[in-house]
């Protein structure tokens, strides 16, 4: 038996998220900056299988597939957005990635 | 319901619009063809207008409106708006005006030799519409809708037909009208929502005011807006800077149905709409509005003096008429009510008038600035015969329909606010200062030497027939009112006595409940004069 | 556990319901879009024409069933759909007709766009198919998976729909600030869904539901636990991610570059299409789950359509590529849908059919506009100032007409029907009390004067210092019949719109 | 033994979670996104959550960072990634996302906490009182995604059309030009940038 | 005929052939005037003919003009008695021999149509001043003679000086319409009724309703039309208009109607306002009479002394002779008609030369205008038994009358004053006669000049020499002169300004019996003297025929301040030039700079500025959005925490 109760699960997936936003912030190579939105998506899956479990109910962890799958299809559109981009502007940082502006 | 009368009035506003649609699609047809389709869709409104005024008498009437039709366009059930047409006692000579200031701008800008003729003709039509709608609506929602419709055609004409200094004088008075109009659109859709979602049926409304009245600070509120709102559309002092900037950019048609026709829609609206729907809330902003009204007389009659452009000063005399008509309202009485409708009538007729022959002078000088003009009475003394009845009418003399106005006004004002009239009155003075000075520097004196220069061997002609005629449409008309107001003033009469706001009984026991600020605001005054 | 009982109680309770029927529109759009790549495989030298022909004739018929069964068959009678996923409105009936007709429109200046552009075609119209039925069905879902699901199809398409220009790098750029915002924005909006789950589905509480991503048992919860926190802040993050879609302050800010880089059409659709889901969502949500919330959303809502309206339009003022104009003011025009969508939280049903309404005028207002700006903007397709605007009424009177009835719709000028579309949201803002919202809407109406005058100024005012030599170096701008008949229509219905409304005015 | 594991992933899944933002380099930023990826999957198994946690390791960790990876490597940006972010931007994330971190804090930490007991045993599959229950065999998902949520399913599957697509559309080449010949705008002014 | 439809064809009839003037004939000069002159004719016949047969009963009878709401009707009415009687045969008599004496004087004119169109509206004005009965009607027929003043003036309208002097005129007499119009407010909510016949039985009935302010706001009215202080200045540069013009509306009729219409609305005046009319009156009959002794044009002389003559009825009814007033105006209408006729004939003569410097020794050349203009300066100054005799110097000796029955010093003083100004008439009538008349020509076109046609030397034989010396004699005479009188003037129009306000206690009689009862003879020997003194002095200062003004030469600093007529003229200028410019220009650019510029573009330029602010936040990056959403975020989040309420 344990002690672990659903918050410590959310403030881990809180955690995450909060670190997968810093991310986004922080870095400059657009394909770290993805990655990190991987981790929030990650988060949201430990949150929501967290609460699944203590909820008992299995639309969570259904949800769950879903949205993998839907980071996975994502994941390879930017993917292919990036390298795109990457063709053209020999580049991935942000910072130089600014031609649409005022 | 709709006999054939109705359907008259209906198609007042359809066969301009036609003409439009038809020129639209006809532009390429030859000039002349043009010019004929433009002439009907002109003519027919000023007709039919001209006939239903001459039945209105006999007309059969409910609510006091003839010739009543009522189409629903499909918000009838929803938001309680349908195209409500008719005409009342007050709207019939509005209309009238309507049609007769259209037909003089129609036959000007027919004749104007503008660029490309058809798409100028197709716009003004549009406004021709418009103009009648506006007049002819019951449904205040149509009301403003048809101003609208008639606001649009100036913008683009100001833009692209207009004189100097036309791109920001466009934009400057297409932001400012929008302001203004929004404001009275929510001022309108106010309206409904206070008297329980009635609709926008104004003899709905009306009868829904007499039997539960709208709550005071509701009324404050809603006449507050529907002031500022109309009162930027009728350039009420200090909402007016658009207007001469615009007047003196504006394409002479296009100007004329502006200042002589649109613009009343304001004013219509506060006699027709504001008043009597929010009699509490007219008393409460009336010291307010006598002191801008004072504003529009005195301040821009000063400034109308200082300005040496003749549109423009035009455009600023039209600011300051606005205050006699605003003081007409503020009176509150259908003497004082009344003058403002006869006014509102005589001033649409002169001003459009005025911008017709500030035109033919400039064809002749090349310039609109005063100073480079001078003896042009020598080379065109008919236009300077008309050039000073005009500006004759515009001052208020009798024999001219702006004289009953004015006068009426005057003394309807000493009613209740004896002290505005001594300041209201000063206004005559100005006027005469400018008017004069401007026929003397134009017509009178021996030629400036600018103007020497300019028409140095130029062969300078009297007034034209194409000028002549919408002068001699516009001058019939003052001088037939200003000889036998009664003309108009007997359906006005009728249409003002039937409405208990503008009775001094009712007026004083609808004060009771809210009597404490006015009257606070009223002793105020009687000591600040 | 008997495996055979549960399946015949998971069918009783969940397969009976699935009545595909239902959505027979969104399966013919998949499927058409399935013929569409058919067809580029196999119609060889006639795909150029082919792909988009069927594209859109396959909708227009779409559209015209649609039409003339709209209203037919009463889709309150059928109740919840696929086991709660989808609950068939009239509003969502109508909606489909929106999206529709968008969709052609889109597909139309696809036409338009790709002519210009050396790109792959096919796939254009493709996703715009797939898309369109995936917004159809956001529109209907009643249960946040099927919500995510749908909504995630429609922004992985605009991902690729906006990097879809893919030779340049403002497109594929476009595409990428779309990408990392819209991906940020989904994750905002499942750690929404997610803590919302979390609260509604919570035995310990009461009413919890044991199928708590659904809208309906999402409602009764709230209605009976107005307080729970989690509950709260899974709403407003849901909302985070609504208002990214609709653009309102401050999910905004994306709007701009993007609806720049994107292709043409592409961001006709984003400004229209995206929009109006993200709208049919919010009015679907505030109507149900989020209904007994309404004193946390409507102060929220409030808010934000202040800052909504005043931001897009004074944003606007000064800006001079035309697309990003249309990006923002389509954001103060998000801020006038709000101020509908608040009235409706506060009970005026009349709101929802407001908000549509507008929706309707926007979209013909918007689609007259990108028609003409297809027609002008050159291989550049992100480079499109308003400058270049200056004398289409000489060069070319009947896009500088077009674009006046367009853009005056869009800034509300009678008789167009952006006027009605306005005069209707302020009625209900009226009926709602919401002065303050509507004062701030008629500044925000007066500030977009400016922005949408200006534009026209320069497409009917002749500039005086116009060089004499310059109009000749402009290529002469060709309008093809259909193109023409096409805009014609839009400009049309815009004017008629705005004098008749039909039943359009009274709710169907 | 149930609050070690927790303890250990948890601080395992945030720690290399924090060294893939801190990670200067794009190549170990991807490595610990794995690691964290399957830290993540060692907690769903202590939610019991055992096909998930299998779906994540074979998803997540192993396409869907590999593609990463390779992506990385295939772009080799070493070059650019050295450069460090300034100290406006460090300040301003980490004010922000600090924020950020308190309200979850607040909000997950303060807020009513469902106790271990309610972490008591579910079954494998579904009992008949509700066939959504929480079950630990995979078979649940069957029965979920093809019952309830059978068209999300297929709407997904729509999904990946879209995407798969999408990549071709961004990725191939172009055989026969369409309009050859005439350089586009962008080439022109993109002539600094030398094509790939 | 009914007789209020007689007076209404008496009205219409210069309306009518305005109005065939201004559609028809713009271009038929010969056939503007014929018109022109036959309705006049119309008009002296048929108001004779009415005269002949009125009863002497008060006629009225009105219409509504305008009706709005309950208490508010404008009418269109007339009020005929004795002093319309009066004006009528004045109006109509001096108007159709003016008219007759145009024919020959605008000869060569080429806008006859414009000037005799402009006549005739004069005539339909002033007769509906004449007529009417009430207050209203009165506003709008002294409008109408101010446009018609105004439109003559500027009849030689290619000269700047003629359109100053018309707009001067114009809006001179519009501010004296301001207070005017001010009171006809306040009397009518007053009195609740703008009928003068009304508020004359309000007052009978209540003589303690007499407000000041409403008397003195009326006679703000007066005072510009009929030029007192301060609003005189008009009427000297009105002159600019052709000679008729002058005689008919500056001289005869017109600026007397000021004079009529405070004797209509006599009974409105308060003591206080009626000694305000009398010190005004008196005082402007010694200024303008020394402001006439610095004039070089022989019209500004004149309307110098016209200027003088209409303070000596001002004075008359300051004193309370309204009668007498009317009586004064009736002569002076002849006699200074007659002058001015006269100078237009001069001037004709001498193809418009108007400096008297340049004239001279003119009586041989044209003798019907010089006896003309002999008996007329006679009649001027007063000298006994012409018709300025009786009526002039009744008001002098009316005032002392009235200082001797003891109502007070300020009649000393007007009496005192309108002396002076009976010495200065005899001055610079004298000066006049003298300088233009005897002596050698001092130019060539004086030297040319001869007699003037038969349609300008009849009307001056009729108005000059008949008039100008028997009208006061025939009326005062009354009962001895029947044979005489009866072939030109009808019996009952001299009788009425005898009788006719003989009982009103303010007439003619009431003066000269107040004179009787003081039994101060002397006071007229002393007018004799002065009259005597005054042309003995003129003769020998003068000298006959000079070139050059011995007054200027000797004393020119006194010269100039009558020939600058007290700098009043400099005044005005200086504050339509400078003051009231300035101010225009200061609000005009209030107006461009404040409200259009600062308050209305300045909220434009404001919006654009917070615009490019908030453009300028799209910076293009990733992250700089990113911080957006997080915001957005936080501040959501906290909305939901209940941190933001």
């Amino acid at each position: 038996m344990s002690t672990v109760g659903l918050n410590a699960y959310l403030f881990v997936a809180g955690l995450l998220f909060a670190l997968g936003f810093f991310g986004v912030l922080l870095r400059r190579n657009t394909l770290v900056i993805y990655m990190c939105m991987e981790l929030m998506l990650n988060a949201v899956n430990l949150a929501l299988v967290a609460f699944s479990r203590f909820n008992r109910t299995m639309d969570g962890n259904l949800f769950v597939f879903f949205i993998i799958t839907v980071a996975a299809a994502e994941v390879a559109v930017g993917l292919a957005i990036i390298v795109a981009l990457y063709r053209k502007r020999r580049t991935v940082q942000v910072e130089e990635l600014n031609a649409l502006s005022n | 319901m709709t006999d054939f009368n109705s359907l008259l009035l209906i198609l007042a506003i359809v066969i301009p619009l036609a003409a439009a649609v038809a020129l639209l699609f006809g532009q390429k047809l030859c000039p002349c063809a043009a010019k004929f389709i433009a002439g009907i869709g002109f003519l027919a409104p000023a007709a039919i207008a001209l006939w239903l005024w001459g039945n209105f008498g006999e007309a059969a009437k409910t609510a006091g409106y003839a010739y009543m039709s009522q189409y629903d366009l499909g918000m009838k059930d929803t938001l309680g708006i349908s195209l409500y047409l008719g005409l009342n006692g007050i709207s019939a000579p509005l209309f009238l005006l309507a049609g007769i200031v259209g037909l003089a701008a129609g036959w000007q800008a027919i004749n104007a030799k503008a660029e490309r003729l058809p798409q100028y003709l197709l716009l003004l039509l549009i406004m021709q519409a418009g103009l009648m709608g506006v007049f002819a609506s019951i449904d205040i929602f149509f009301f403003y809708f048809f101003h609208e419709l008639a606001l649009i055609p100036t913008f683009i004409m100001i833009g692209i037909w207009g004189g100097a200094g036309r791109r920001s004088a466009a934009m400057e008075m297409t932001v400012y009208l929008t302001l203004g109009a929004m404001l009275s659109l929510l001022g309108l859709i106010y309206i409904y929502k206070a008297s329980d979602w009635t609709g926008f049926d104004l003899i709905a409304l009306r009868e829904y005011v007499s039997a539960h009245s709208i709550a005071d600070a509701v009324q404050h509120n809603i006449f507050g807006l529907l002031l500022f709102g109309f009162g930027i559309l009728v350039s009420l002092f200090p909402f007016h800077s658009w207007a001469p900037r615009g007047y003196a950019a504006a394409p002479t048609a296009n100007a004329m149905l502006h200042a002589g026709v649109l613009k009343k829609f304001g004013l219509y609206g506060l006699v027709q709409i504001a008043v009597p729907l929010l009699p509490v809330g007219a008393l409460e902003w009336n010291p307010l509005l006598i002191w801008l009204a004072l504003g529009n007389i005195l301040f821009i009659g000063l400034v109308t003096i200082a300005q040496r452009d003749l549109k423009l000063m035009v455009g600023y005399s039209s600011v300051m008429h606005m205050g006699y008509i605003f003081l007409g309202i503020a009176t509150l009485s259908v003497a004082g009510v009344g003058g403002a409708v006869i006014l509102m009538f005589a001033h649409g007729l002169s001003v459009a008038l005025m911008f017709v022959l500030s035109t033919a002078v400039y064809a002749r000088t090349g310039t609109y600035d005063m100073r480079d003009m001078g003896g042009l009475g020598m080379k065109a003394p008919l236009l300077a015969g008309f050039f000073v009845a005009a500006t004759m009418a515009s001052v208020g003399l009798p024999g001219f329909a702006n004289f009953w106005g004015e006068f009426t006004i005057f003394m309807a004002l000493w009613k209740d606010h004896a002290w505005a009239v001594a300041p209201a009155v000063l206004g005559i003075i100005i006027s005469a200062i400018y008017g004069l000075r401007a026929a003397a520097a134009i017509f009178m004196g021996a030629p400036s030497e600018a103007f020497q220069k300019a028409s140095a061997g130029k062969a300078i002609g009297d007034i034209t027939r194409a000028e002549r005629i919408p002068a001699i449409i516009l001058i019939i008309g003052l001088v037939l009112v200003g000889f036998w107001p009664h003309s108009i003033s007997t359906s006005i009469n009728e249409e003002l006595m039937g409405d208990s706001v503008y009775q001094p009984k009712v007026l004083s026991t609808v004060q009771t409940p809210a009597a404490a600020t006015p009257a606070a605001g009223h002793a105020h005054e009687e000591s600040a004069s | 556990m008997n495996h055979s009982e549960l399946l015949t109680q998971l069918s009783e309770q969940y397969v009976s319901t699935n009545q595909w029927c239902a959505l027979w529109p969104e399966i013919a759009l998949a499927l058409l879009a399935v013929l569409v790549l058919l067809i580029d495989l196999f119609a060889g030298r006639l795909r150029a024409r082919a792909v988009p022909f069927a594209a859109i004739a396959g909708q227009v018929v779409i559209f015209a069933v649609l039409l003339g069964k709209l209203g037919t068959c009463d889709p309150a009678d059928s109740g919840l759909l696929f086991s709660g996923m989808i609950l068939p409105t009239t509003l969502s009936e109508v909606m489909r007709l929106f999206f529709l007709l968008a969709s052609i429109l889109v597909c139309w200046l696809g036409m338009l766009y790709l002519r210009k552009q050396d790109l792959p075609r096919m796939e254009f119209y493709c996703l715009t198919l797939i898309v369109t039925a995936a917004l159809m069905l956001l529109g209907q879902s009643s249960n946040f998976v099927m919500l995510f699901v749908a909504l995630e199809t429609v922004t992985i398409g605009f991902y690729i729909l906006v990097s879809y220009g893919r030779n340049s790098i403002f497109s594929l750029e476009g595409g990428l600030k779309y990408l990392v915002l819209g991906g940020t924005s989904t994750a905002i909006l499942l750690f929404g869904i997610v803590l919302l789950y979390g609260a509604a589905g919570d035995p310990s509480l009461p009413v919890h539901s044991g199928d708590s991503l659904n809208f309906l048992a999402l409602e009764q919860f709230l209605a009976a636990n107005p307080n729970n926190v989690l509950a709260k802040v899974g709403m407003v993050l849901v909302l985070c991610g609504v208002c990214f879609k609709i653009g309102a302050v401050p999910f905004q800010i994306w709007i701009p570059d993007v609806y720049q880089g994107a292709p043409t059409p592409v961001t006709a659709f984003l400004a229209v299409s995206s929009k109006a889901a993200g709208f049919i969502v919010l009015i679907n949500l505030v109507t149900g789950p989020f209904g007994p919330m309404a004193s946390l959303t409507v102060p929220l809502l409030s808010a934000i359509t202040v800052v909504t309206i005043l931001f897009g339009n004074l944003t606007a003022l000064g800006q001079r590529n035309v697309k990003r104009v249309m990006g923002l003011s389509g954001i103060a025009h998000a801020g006038y849908l709000l101020l509908g969508i608040v009235a409706l939280i506060q009970g005026v049903e009349l709101a929802a059919w407001a908000v549509i309404f507008y929706l309707f005028t926007y979209l013909f207002g918007s689609f007259t506009v990108f028609g003409v700006m297809s027609h002008l903007a050159g291989p550049d397709d992100e480079n499109q100032e308003v400058d270049h605007y200056v004398n289409l009424a000489r060069r070319q009177p009947f896009l500088a007409g077009v674009l006046a009835i367009g853009l005056g719709s869009l800034a509300g000028i009678p008789p167009l029907a952006g006027f009605i579309g306005k005069v209707f949201l302020f009625v209900v803002a009226f009926q709602a009390n919401l002065y303050l919202l509507l004062g701030v809407a008629i500044l925000g109406v007066v500030i977009s004067i400016y922005y949408y005058f200006g534009w026209m100024r320069e497409a009917f005012f002749q500039e005086q210092t116009w060089p004499e030599g310059k109009e000749e170096q402009l290529a002469p701008i060709k309008v093809c019949l259909p193109h023409k008949v096409a805009m014609a229509a839009l400009a049309i219905i815009t004017v008629l719109l705005g004098i008749y409304q039909g039943g359009f005015g009274g709710g169907f | 033994m149930h609050d070690f594991f927790f303890y250990l992933f948890s601080a395992l899944t945030v720690l290399t979670a924090l060294l893939v933002v801190l990670c200067p380099n794009a190549v170990n930023s991807a490595v610990f996104m794995i690691v964290s990826f399957v830290g993540t999957a060692a907690l769903f198994l202590l939610l019991d959550a055992f096909f998930l946690a299998i779906l994540q390791v074979l998803v997540y960790a192993g396409a869907v960072m590999v593609l990463f990876l390779f992506i990385i490597m295939l772009l080799d940006v070493e070059r650019s990634s050295r450069v460090r972010p300034d100290v406006v931007t460090v300040v301003a994330a980490s004010v922000a996302v600090l924020l950020l971190a308190f309200g979850m804090g607040y909000l997950f930490l303060t807020g009513h906490d469902a106790t271990a007991a309610t972490m008591a045993a579910v079954p494998q599959v579904p009992g008949g009182a509700n066939p959504m229950e929480y079950a630990t065999a995979s078979r649940a998902f069957g029965y979920g995604l093809f019952t309830k949520y059978m068209l999300p399913f297929q709407v997904a599957g729509f999904l990946l059309l879209v995407a798969m697509v999408g990549v071709i559309v961004l990725s191939k080449r172009l055989t026969g030009s369409n309009e050859a010949g005439k350089p586009s705008a962008q080439e022109i002014r993109e002539s600094e940038v030398s094509q790939s | 005929m009914n007789p209020l439809e007689l007076l209404a064809i008496i009205l219409l009839t210069p309306l009518a052939s305005a109005a065939i003037i201004c559609l028809f004939l713009r271009r038929g000069g010969y056939w503007a005037s014929a018109v022109s002159v036959v309705a006049a004719a119309v008009i002296m016949v048929l108001s004779f003919v009415f005269l002949l047969k009125w009863d002497g009963q008060t006629i009225t009878g009105s219409l509504t003009w305008l009706q709005l709401g309950q208490d508010y009707s404008f009418d269109l009415g007339f009020l005929f008695n004795h002093e319309a009687a009066t004006m009528l045969a004045v109006v109509a008599f001096v108007g159709f021999w003016i008219h007759v004496f145009s024919v020959g004087y605008m000869d060569d004119d080429r806008d006859k149509g414009r000037f005799f169109g402009g006549l005739s509206i004069f005539m339909f004005s002033m007769l509906g001043i004449v007529l009417a009965d009430n207050l209203f009607m009165v506003f709008v027929f002294w409008e109408l003679v101010g446009f018609s003043s105004y439109m003559l003036i500027a009849h030689y309208w290619d000269k700047d000086f003629a359109a100053a002097a018309s707009k001067k005129a114009f809006i001179v007499n519009r501010i004296g319409d301001f207070g005017f119009l001010v009171g006809i407010a306040w009397a009518y909510h007053y009195y609740g009724t703008a009928d003068i016949s009304a508020i004359t039985a309000i007052i009978k009935a209540d003589p303690s309703k007499t407000v000041t302010g409403i008397g003195l706001c009326l006679m703000c009215g007066f005072i510009g039309k009929s030029a007192q202080f301060p609003l005189q200045v008009w009427l000297t540069d009105a002159m600019a208009g052709p000679t008729p013009v002058s005689a008919l509306i500056h001289a005869a009729t017109m600026v007397a109607a000021g004079i009529y219409f405070m004797v209509r609305v006599f009974f409105l005046l308060t003591p206080f306002a009626l000694e305000w009319i009398l010190w005004s009156g008196a005082i402007m009959t010694v200024f303008a009479g020394f402001c006439a002794l610095g004039q070089n044009d022989i019209k500004k002389t004149l309307a110098y002394s016209t200027l003088a003559h209409l303070g000596y009825m001002a004075t008359a009814i300051g004193l309370g002779f309204p009668g007498l007033a009317i009586m004064h105006m009736a002569m002076h209408a002849c006699f200074k008609a007659t002058l001015f006729l006269c100078s237009g004939s001069v001037i004709h003569a001498c193809h418009h030369e108007q400096d008297m410097f340049k004239m001279g020794g003119l009586w041989k050349k044209m003798p019907v205008t010089f006896v003309a203009f002999f008996v007329a300066t006679l009649s001027i100054s007063a000298v006994p038994f012409t018709a300025g005799y009786y009526s002039k110097d009744t008001i002098i000796a009316g005032a002392w009358g009235k200082f001797a029955a003891g109502h007070g010093d300020a009649y000393a003083w007007a009496f005192g004053l309108t002396m002076l100004g009976a010495l200065l008439t005899a001055l610079y009538m004298g000066r006049m006669l003298f300088v233009v008349f005897f002596g050698k020509p001092n130019s060539e076109k004086a030297s040319h000049a001869h007699e003037s046609s038969p349609w300008m030397s009849v009307p001056l034989v009729v108005l000059g020499w008949i008039m100008s010396l028997g009208a006061g004699w025939f009326v005062y005479h009354w009962g001895w002169a029947d044979g005489v009188m009866n072939a030109l003037v009808p019996a009952d129009v001299a009788q009425f300004m005898i009788d006719g306000y003989s009982h009103a206690a303010g007439g003619w009689e009431a003066a000269h019996h107040l004179f009787e009862e003081s039994g101060a003879h002397w006071v007229e020997y002393l007018s004799w003297g002065c009259i005597i003194g005054g042309f003995l002095f003129t003769f020998f200062f003068y000298g006959r025929g000079p070139a050059q003004d011995r007054l200027q030469v000797k004393a020119p600093g006194l010269y100039h301040v009558f020939e600058r007529h007290g700098w009043f003229d400099d005044i005005y200028d200086f504050y339509v030039s400078h003051i009231q410019r300035r101010i225009a220009d200061f609000m005009a650019f209030i107006d461009t700079a404040v409200i259009g510029g600062l308050v209305v573009r300045g909220s434009g330029a404001v919006a654009g500025l917070v615009g490019m602010v908030s453009r300028s936040l799209h910076v293009g990056s990733i992250h700089g959005y990113v911080y957006w959403f997080i915001a957005g975020v936080l501040l959501f989040g906290a909305f939901a925490l209940g941190l933001l309420r």
